[in-house]
């Protein structure tokens, strides 16, 4: 499955815009936290885990689902909501703690909620299978069209959670597709010292269902592969286990010093950095000119710099609805 | 009079709680169970039995073993529009699954500011009394109650077992729905009479967060659910023998706790015994003794908790026995209060 | 690996012993438990899963085992208890509640621990596993000799702590082995309808270990396959897994009305019986006798006897003794 | 003078705990660290800090994201003689474990009638107030406390952590030890100041299971753990401006519970606030409550809670800081106990 120069424009774009949008959050994250560095304080407050160089499994994926889609994500969540059209705006103020984010600033940056997108995630780790696996059974119990898409890290797969899920989502024969993003570390521990085969998608076999190993973070490989098993999801066919080898550009979180990294790694890192990647690949393919990145970039910028716009001018919510939306 | 009596029907806990389900089921497709064992089985405590033959294998799902994944599941669907029920089998398994509860089912309509709703109910068997031992003999009351986001609810009876289930179902939020093994009316695990009462055969709903006033009385106020309540009716009646009047509380709902039905008949009785099979310490007694206190409410003696110690459950029945609740305890503990007057 | 004529005898005695326990055992529960059956009532109360027709997975396991060895069994544990060596007047007592007990009728019938043959056990599916690495990597790092055996039913295999370990055990190259007890059912749910994979053993691949399948409930197969695991696991050459296809003769827990159980497996079931099974292979290979099996299930008889007569003639503990030994 | 001061050295919690742990795995070669990110990065929260590079990989081991397995496999090493410190980097995340915390590490003691020892220490960091959300900000007090067969400690200062972790490694029972995040002296998580204090260079223990007198007083009794010591001081100092003379009693320990050091105070002061960053109902200030009202202690007016109330943990942190235990809440409840008199 090869994606059209509209697909791979609109993949491009996603990939730029959330770039941006991390970019700026770093930025902004920082005010109010230096010269001491303190997670409480600034417009951005608490833990910031950003997606940068992890684009691609956002978009290569995405490019195949529609709002009615469902795709549960994780602590490492703007790109792929970005993807999934969660409302920009919102998960902007969202993340700033304001009245007009998605939960009114409830829920914060590890718990984007979109509904109008079927876009959730949750902070605690491997928690985001067994939950798309439950929405793919509820469309397949109503006989409504949809598939699920989990999110999950490499580390996440050694949490017991990630071995029920797949095993339940293969035994009912769920559409449900379940995406590895391989960064190559949890936190400071490496996936060589944690995990006890190389690629997690081998461990498909373990339920029977299709395992996909993608190397090298290929936006296009991705949109092919992703594609296959969405399909395969759409058509009763069952779950399909990906795995991509992605690269986290950033540290695990803001703050983090990364002394565990081997030296080089990150300006190895950068080098392979898959926006330009993809942008050299559309000149190549589509003359795609400076002036056409140029513009695309200018619209990007826009919609993050209106979206954080949004958030800045946003007021914050009354203290004390902190008591409401507990219960419906 | 023989009219009512031929009306009349005697459910068990069991059989109302099915009854309750299949009702919801017949009216709305989006209702259906999950779990481990309740499906052609019909539950290991009975109470789905019969769904799997009138509703099939596709909406009454046997899972694997994996309580992570099929309540995580639950949490999927309900947030997608459906209304499942999950079983988990013995509420001392929480341990394994305990995140997709606590940390997703309860939370994600609040992380979503109300735009999520996760209409779920979880059923789980509770207590203890048969030897079973200190992995399935629990009631952990107060390890649901104490964490925000779902509601929990608990029957004495099969009357508020069918009513609670209904509102438990038709409420758009997760609720815990724990069943005492001791009160199901199965015969292999011993039955307590007085929880088979009489069940309308229409549908009903009974509250969710209030209590019920089982038995009035002026001298002592009995708090307690599930076995509690039969502890503390039969502890009652003894005290009754020398003249004391014993007005019994059940709570039927842990979260939202009804601390007004509670302190509105400690202020009538001015004595407050608290009953539970859950654990003593941090637990629903502290809760409803501390509750009353902070309102303020004279008493003529201080409150008395009647509560599983806090060791773990053990296995010989000399042991077990010793260690519950009982009327006897409560009893007692009437003596005790008045020693300090 | 096959096994000498002295190991058949201990293996086929053990498998003996163990099948007059739990039939004894079964007789015994039941009484004070008619006509109305209540779990509360009798001499041994609460729920009781008996392993006969299991024992071949026990004795061909435990046969390479000495009592430094780590065995860390299920909710049905009395086979296993039996081969590694479990005092067998103290479990009886144990199941009776009696001060005498293992425990002094604390634990009970899922919760049997000698900690002088290094045995315990847990009622809670799939929580074996862990327990068993624990202690292979406390031998590793004490670099004390012994290696660590993990029992489990095939339904825990879909439990996530059995990936966790799975995983851990390769991860750390841990001297355990973890033996699947494939009854086909757990409880009433099949192993089919339960599983997304035929054999668990295939799932050793997600952990780069070995997967040995062993079917027909063999105990000479058993014992070839595992003492080849177990002396792998003792030269440091890490964890195997093994899934064993065997037969609960019994229902789940007494009490089980067995509806949910085909047509004919029952029957079928006591045909494959491996201990009349084991006989025939005794008489076939080393001229074994009527007399000598006589003589052997004599004496199989009267240990068993005289573990229930000093259950029975054992005293309960007292009540308020139920306060000790929640600390040491 | 100059000379303690010279000698005097502050150390933060997070150092406090890698010292003790430092100590004991210097004398007990039985003792080594479990747990995510806990190696050559020293913990997530500093903790570990130091530990990799003295004892290396096999003594201080970075772990999967597997908690069920690793705290599985510290209760298998406990049974077989060595002494496990496992870390549970944010007490949110015993969800996914804790069928091998209570089920397991907490009772195989008793299981095996005393027979097999499960020496193992789990610590894990609680608290909010930095707007990490609602599955990064508990404190869970109650949720292990309630729970038979763990001792549960958390310390409110360096010398309290180094103290109660010593104790905790040598304590032949399972221990819980929750550091809170915003006294761990991470400057990354803010710095409670009075949490860093003189902290001995040789080894010492502190007690479990005995709670502190932080501040003497005579008008009323502040009952606190972790963070809820720090607002209860600050209430002091505030009250004191007031003429208010308030006693701080700090628990330190959880389980086993020191009621009557608590009893004893308010006998004394007549009055009792309890402070607790864990949720309000089912929690450690209903116990507490509930301890003193049954033991008969006159009080001059209702006792008064400060907890977090019955909701997820909101990341805003104008939601956030409004919901959290304060001084000023304190004072106000001293103001409101005041009113009732
Ligand atoms: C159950 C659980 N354990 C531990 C954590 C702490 N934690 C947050 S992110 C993280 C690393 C996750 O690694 P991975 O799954 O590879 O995702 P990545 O951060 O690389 O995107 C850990 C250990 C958690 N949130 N939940
Ligand atoms: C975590 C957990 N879930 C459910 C149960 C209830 N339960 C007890 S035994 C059993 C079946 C186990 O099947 P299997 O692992 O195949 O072992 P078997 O009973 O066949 O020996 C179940 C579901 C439990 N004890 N623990
Ligand atoms: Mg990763
Ligand atoms: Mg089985």
């Amino acid at each position: 499955m090869t994606p059209t120069q509209e697909q791979e424009l609109w993949m491009y774009r996603h990939m730029v815009v959330s770039r941006f949008f991390e970019e700026t959050i770093e930025t902004i994250y920082m005010e109010g936290k230096t010269p001491a560095f303190n997670m409480a304080k600034g417009p951005i407050p608490g833990e910031m885990h950003l997606s940068n160089g992890q684009e691609p499994c956002a978009v290569g994926v995405c490019a195949h689902l529609n709002s009615d889609d469902i795709v549960v994500s994780t602590h490492r969540p703007h790109h792929v909501a970005i993807a999934k059209g969660v409302d920009l705006k919102k998960m902007a103020a969202e993340i700033f703690g304001k009245k007009t984010g998605l939960s009114g600033g409830r829920g914060g940056h590890m718990h984007i909620f979109d509904a109008h997108v079927n876009f959730s995630c949750s902070g605690i780790i491997g928690e985001s299978v067994g939950v798309a696996a439950g929405a793919a059974l509820s469309r397949k119990m109503q006989g409504k069209p949809g598939v699920a898409v989990a999110y999950l890290g490499e580390g996440a797969a050694n949490q017991g959670a990630f071995h029920e899920a797949l095993n339940l989502a293969a035994v009912w024969k769920l559409p449900v597709v379940f995406v590895i993003e391989d960064n190559a570390w949890g936190i400071s521990v490496s996936k060589q010292a944690s995990t006890a085969v190389k690629y997690n998608s081998d461990r498909a076999s373990a339920y029977s269902m299709p395992g996909v190993h993608i190397p090298n973070n290929d936006p296009i490989e991705i949109f092919a592969k992703a594609g296959e098993a969405i399909e395969r999801a759409r058509n009763g066919e069952g779950p399909t286990l990906i795995e991509i080898e992605t690269s986290r550009l950033a540290g695990h979180f803001m703050g983090d010093a990364e002394a565990y990294r081997p030296a080089g790694e990150k300006e190895h890192l950068a080098e392979i950095d898959p926006i330009p990647g993809f942008k050299k690949r559309l000149q190549d393919q589509y003359q795609w000119t400076e002036a056409q990145d140029e513009a695309l970039r200018g619209q990007a910028r826009e919609l993050v710099d209106a979206a954080i716009q949004f958030a800045r001018d946003s007021d914050y919510p009354a203290p004390e609805e902190a008591l409401d939306k507990v219960f419906v | 009079m023989t009219q009512v009596q031929a009306k009349a029907r005697k459910l068990t806990i069991a059989r109302a709680m099915a009854e309750s389900i299949a009702m919801e089921m017949r009216t709305d497709d989006k209702v259906f169970v999950m779990g481990e064992d309740i499906g052609e089985l019909g539950g290991v405590f009975g109470n789905t039995r019969g769904l799997y033959k009138e509703f099939g294998s596709e909406r009454v799902k046997d899972t694997p073993i994996s309580e992570t994944a099929f309540i995580g599941a639950a949490v999927g669907a309900a947030s997608d529009g459906m209304k499942p029920i999950v079983e988990l089998m013995f509420v001392d398994f929480f341990g394994v699954c305990f995140d997709a509860i606590y940390n997703m089912m309860a939370k994600n309509t609040y992380f979503s500011g109300g735009e999520v709703n996760v209409p779920m109910v979880l059923m789980t068997s509770t207590g203890g009394g048969y030897s079973d031992g200190g992995q399935h003999s629990q009631c952990l009351h107060a390890t649901f109650a104490h964490l925000p986001g779902m509601k929990v609810v608990a029957p004495s009876n099969a009357y508020d077992a069918k009513g609670l289930m209904t509102a438990a179902i038709r409420d758009p939020n997760p609720v815990i729905f724990m069943f005492h093994k001791a009160l199901q009316g199965m015969g292999w695990l011993g039955t307590e009479k007085d929880a088979i009462v009489n069940v309308p055969e229409e549908v009903y709903e009974v509250p969710l967060g209030k209590a019920a006033i089982t038995r009035t009385g002026s001298d002592v106020t009995i708090v307690g659910i599930t076995s509690g309540v039969h502890h503390g009716l039969k502890a009652a009646r003894e005290l009754e023998q020398q003249g004391v009047s014993a007005e019994v509380v059940d709570l039927r709902s842990l979260v939202p706790l009804d601390r007004d039905t509670v302190i509105q008949s400690v202020r009538k009785t001015g004595r407050l015994i608290v009953v539970d099979e859950d654990y003593h310490s941090y637990g629903m007694t502290a809760e409803i003794i501390a509750s009353v206190t902070e309102a303020g409410v004279p008493m003529k003696a201080p409150p008395q908790r009647v509560a599983y110690p806090d060791i773990p459950i053990p296995f010989t029945p000399v042991m077990e026995q010793w260690a519950l609740p009982s009327a006897e305890k409560i009893v007692k503990a009437f003596a005790k209060m008045k020693e300090n007057e």
